[in-house]
């Protein structure tokens, strides 16, 4: 079939015509004639995407209506291509190969007789499937250029990304009242000491009353035993706090001074006998 | 919570408006209105922050630098004119993408999800695997199941990190495919 | 560079300074001077652009993100009172405190006021200054007095901060120990 191959159907006149739209820069110089050079054919095989592609440049290039394709000049002029590439031993895709015989089957189809009007449904147009992916592949041709031409980073945009301040303030550690909780009872455990550290509800609130009592006579000095209740307050409150200085005096943390009967008392910090002064 | 320093029970909106730009040009990634949110102690209104970002992009047009929405949430870019700037600092040019790259985008973006045999079947030619590794290294196409057919191909989509790199926010967003009709009126005219 | 649109001869001072301000805001790195020239095609003064820049230095006071010269060159990050608000998208755990800084904080909440000699007492080892100094640094224990004993060691008691920052409004609110025996016998038995 060689030497049939070689003779190029010319395209007819009326739609041959007018330039064709051309994907590689290199296919304008591209002779139609027979002779191909070598170095033309190889540019030529790097610009086409395959088979498919190379019949739209064939079809958009003879101007011819993509949904009434003659076959006969079409498949005459993609094998030209094909066998000058064959010719010049280029290693050519099987896909070729394989579009070349699928456009001579389709050509040999077109020439029987048409199948009478009733049975047009059994009789599809042999060229359907070919038009069909023809059309397809244009189409994601023509999105694959849409799709490149959308600004996208690195090319049009860069990321803006500032660096966040190094941290200043580092983070503490959460504690929750659960986890002295735990922590109590872990030392427990291991101390076995829960029967001699039994602590109520109300010796907790007499503890931190003791704390208090502690603090204000850290920060203010000597107080009168007075000061130490708040005019006012609830009386299970007093009695706490009441509790709480007895604790504190039994525990030597603190001491009460009364000069004399009904003389005002006064609270303050215990003394060591060294440092205390004599009264 | 308890160790941070104590703030205004409300923050107005203006200080909600500094702390979003502050985190969104602070951010490696997009963020999306439910992350932005999660900046705030307390429960700020969707709408609020919806409002107080299309301020913010509002305030930022004619800059140098433009606030988009994409897939993935709201992201600071530098804006298309300062690009010829910045690429003088580049020392290697952007990637540039092969045909058979882009059409093998195309058909996944289009298409997807599909195997690697319906992306031949539509070119008409072999993929090699460096044109779907290509992709995947970009981060665009990922694998995103298997047809359950003798070899179980994978199927690949594009990925989220696709459309917030073309500054999409959905697939709807793609140029729209042309002449489709065609195929319609080819097999109307039957 | 050739490909480059075109630009005017020289760029307005305001155009300068809006490629300056998106370069640095995209820049993953401090940018010196000398960098920053290179944006533009033209030789511009150095004057010129440390001037601008001390200009953007001075247009972003006051927001969440701040224009700083560090050795390397100029950069934008993050102010610091912003990043409270930035740190709630961290999902990172805060960091945990060890055993012995609770227990020995358990026994200043329950067993208050105490010397180190009584934690040393209740745990059965040495209590490190380090330990008493961190909580004492939080803000949650101090000294509260003496005890008249040989050596006069501090009385730690736990302040009122602490119990803010664990939400509690006095100490009694503290689990009550009473109910550790079923905690501890429910242990047990598990």
């Amino acid at each position: 079939m060689s030497g049939e191959a070689l003779i190029a159907e010319p395209v007819p006149a009326e739609t041959a015509a007018p330039p064709a739209r051309l994907y590689g820069e290199a296919l304008e110089k591209l002779p139609l004639d027979l002779y191909i050079p070598p170095d033309a054919l190889e540019v030529f095989l790097d610009a086409f995407q395959g088979p498919l592609d190379l019949l739209l440049y064939l079809i958009r290039k003879a101007n011819v209506d993509i949904l009434d394709i003659p076959m006969a000049p079409l498949t005459a002029q993609y094998l030209v291509y094909v066998e000058a590439m064959r010719s010049q031993r280029l290693e050519l895709a099987a896909e070729y190969l394989l579009m070349a015989a699928m456009l001579l089957e389709i050509k040999s189809r077109m020439l029987l007789p048409r199948p009478p009007r009733e049975a047009a449904d059994e009789g599809e147009d042999p060229r359907a499937e070919l038009v069909r992916r023809l059309i397809e592949y244009e189409q994601m041709k023509a999105a694959a250029l849409a799709l490149d031409a959308i600004p996208r980073i690195q090319r049009e945009h860069e990321w803006v990304g500032v660096q966040v301040a190094e941290r200043l303030v580092e983070i503490q550690p959460n504690v929750s009242a659960t986890d002295l909780q735990l922590a109590w009872l872990a030392l427990m455990r291991r101390a076995d000491m829960t029967r001699h550290h039994k602590v109520t509800r109300e010796a907790l609130s007499v503890r931190e009353f003791m704390s208090g009592i502690l603090r204000r006579l850290h920060e203010e000095g000597d107080l009168r035993f007075d000061q130490l209740f708040e005019v006012g307050a609830p009386a299970a409150q007093m009695v706490v706090n009441f509790l709480a200085v007895l604790e504190l005096a039994r525990e030597n943390l603190i001491e009460l001074l009364q000069l004399e009967a009904f003389a005002p008392i006064y609270v303050r910090t215990a003394r060591t006998a060294a440092v205390a002064e004599p009264v | 919570m308890s160790e941070l320093p104590e703030q205004p029970q409300s923050p107005s909106p203006s200080e909600v408006k500094r702390v979003l730009e502050a985190a969104l040009l602070a951010s490696q990634d997009a963020m999306s209105t439910g992350e932005l949110r999660k900046l705030f102690e307390q429960e700020l209104d969707h709408a609020l922050i919806r409002r107080l970002l299309d301020e913010l992009r509002e305030d930022w047009a004619g800059r140098g630098i433009e606030l988009v929405q994409v897939s993935s949430g709201w992201r600071f870019r530098t804006t298309a004119d300062v690009q010829p700037y910045l690429d003088r600092l580049k020392n290697e040019k952007p990637a540039k993408y092969s045909r058979a790259v882009l059409e093998t985008l195309a058909i996944i973006a289009y298409r997807q999800p599909v195997t690697r045999g319906d992306i031949e079947d539509i070119r008409g030619v072999a993929v090699s695997p460096g044109i779907i590794k290509a992709l995947e290294g970009r981060g665009w196409i990922d694998s995103v199941g298997y047809r359950e057919v003798p070899g179980r191909p994978a199927l690949y989509a594009t990925t989220r990190r696709f459309l917030d790199d073309l500054g999409l926010r959905t697939l709807a967003e793609l140029p729209p495919l042309a002449e489709l009709q065609k195929v319609m009126e080819f097999n109307d005219a039957r």
